[in-house]
């Protein structure tokens, strides 16, 4: 549900250069209530986005710059991060 | 207690070592680990590493990461330090010290702090070749299998 | 390729540590180990450690340990300096640096090298303390055991 | 058995405190063959070497600078050491 405030989603590595995007700002989709529903939403625009959040197994997720697994729960306001496995240190 | 920071520019060890223990008389031995980025990977040249990262969410991680140590070992000092940006073969990348009153203390937390830093802080590492190709480094399941040994909660990584 | 020393002056970790690396692209992690001096031993204010060694033995008893650490790891530089004489707490008395390609042989050289360096080398820590008694430290069985499991061959030692 | 070259012996920490000496050179005695033949052979010098020497889990040797146990020979050109077990580091 939206209240009016905008998610921020953020992309890194090679996930922001696959789609050619470091951040943006969206209205909360009806029906987008966690990270697997905000997933699923953006593989719909287009082969690319598909392409992407299809390697499941390479995408991991924060909201509100804490790691999320696919069930954390998505609300105006927040921040969600998208992203390869760290590869620091 | 920790100190945790990111950097741009390269930092001195023994800066960072004499910081930890500058005027300390209960600290009875110092675990450190400096990773250095070297000169080939995977047989080939590389005359870069650029380190990206997530401002916003990599100093809380970090602080994450000591405070955990810190739980689990009665440690007197832990500091953190990671570069970020462009690098070249030889460079520091990172830095780990832990302070104890034991060395014993002091070795695990260190193997601990750098086995948990790479698994659990957003920093990624993008490798330019001498023949201009450039690759994402692909995580590494030992990694994975060494942060695990110490009970890892992976539920925290999605 | 180990370098180990005996130094009756106190060492910079920073300058060993430059040492070890310097102009090195090989390297990928370092390892690193620092004993210092506390300021007091079973609850009593110290007011300086004494190290004596026995110096025909000692130099070759660090060149042992350093090589039978390279011949258990894939080590690309190994150095040890170990303090003789006077300290005063916070003084370090010990370092220990080992480095590889990749960070858990760096992390466990590190700690096999301090484990048997407290139990194989000839140094005798005296300790004087506030109200001017002296007393030599007793060789602790937590350093045996840690030493042990390494798989030490105690057979070499009466 | 001696060939006329002297054994030498060192004392370190607190073997060398309490018998108040640090080196000495000495013609190797007969019967004298390993480690063991020659701690006892001091501990007949007197009580503090008596003592000193008693302590055999608290005393450790080496021979031409090598840790040595009780059944290394020991021979004309030698140098033994006795001290306390190590605590450096």
């Amino acid at each position: 549900m939206s209240d009016g405030r905008p998610v921020r989603i953020r992309y890194f590595a090679w996930l922001r250069e696959r789609l050619g995007i470091g951040e943006e700002q969206i209205e909360l989709p009806a029906g987008v209530a966690t990270v697997n529903d905000l997933q699923l939403w953006l593989r719909q625009r287009g082969p690319a986005w598909d392409t992407v959040f299809a390697m499941s197994r390479t995408v991991r997720c924060a909201v509100n710059q804490q790691f999320a697994g696919p069930d954390v729960a998505v609300n105006p306001g927040d921040e969600v991060a998208f992203f390869p496995p760290v590869t620091g240190g | 207690m920790a100190d945790v920071r990111i950097a741009a520019a390269a930092f001195d060890v023994g800066s960072e070592f004499a910081a930890l223990t500058q005027s300390r008389t209960d600290i009875g031995g110092v675990g450190c680990f400096v990773g250095t980025v070297r000169g080939a990977a995977g047989g080939r040249a590389l005359v870069a590493l650029t380190l990206e990262h997530y401002p916003e969410m990599t100093e809380r991680a970090l602080a994450a990461i000591a405070a955990e140590a810190e739980r689990r070992w009665d440690l007197l000092g832990c500091r953190l330090v990671h570069r970020v940006g462009r690098m070249v073969p030889g460079d520091p990348i990172v830095l780990v010290l832990a302070a104890s009153a034991h060395r014993q203390s002091a070795l695990e937390a260190t193997a601990f702090l750098i086995d948990w830093l790479k698994t659990r802080a957003p920093f990624w590492k993008k490798e330019s070749f001498a023949d201009g190709t450039e690759t994402w480094v692909d995580a590494r399941e030992s990694d994975d299998e060494a942060a695990a040994q110490w009970g890892a909660d992976q539920a925290a990584i999605c």
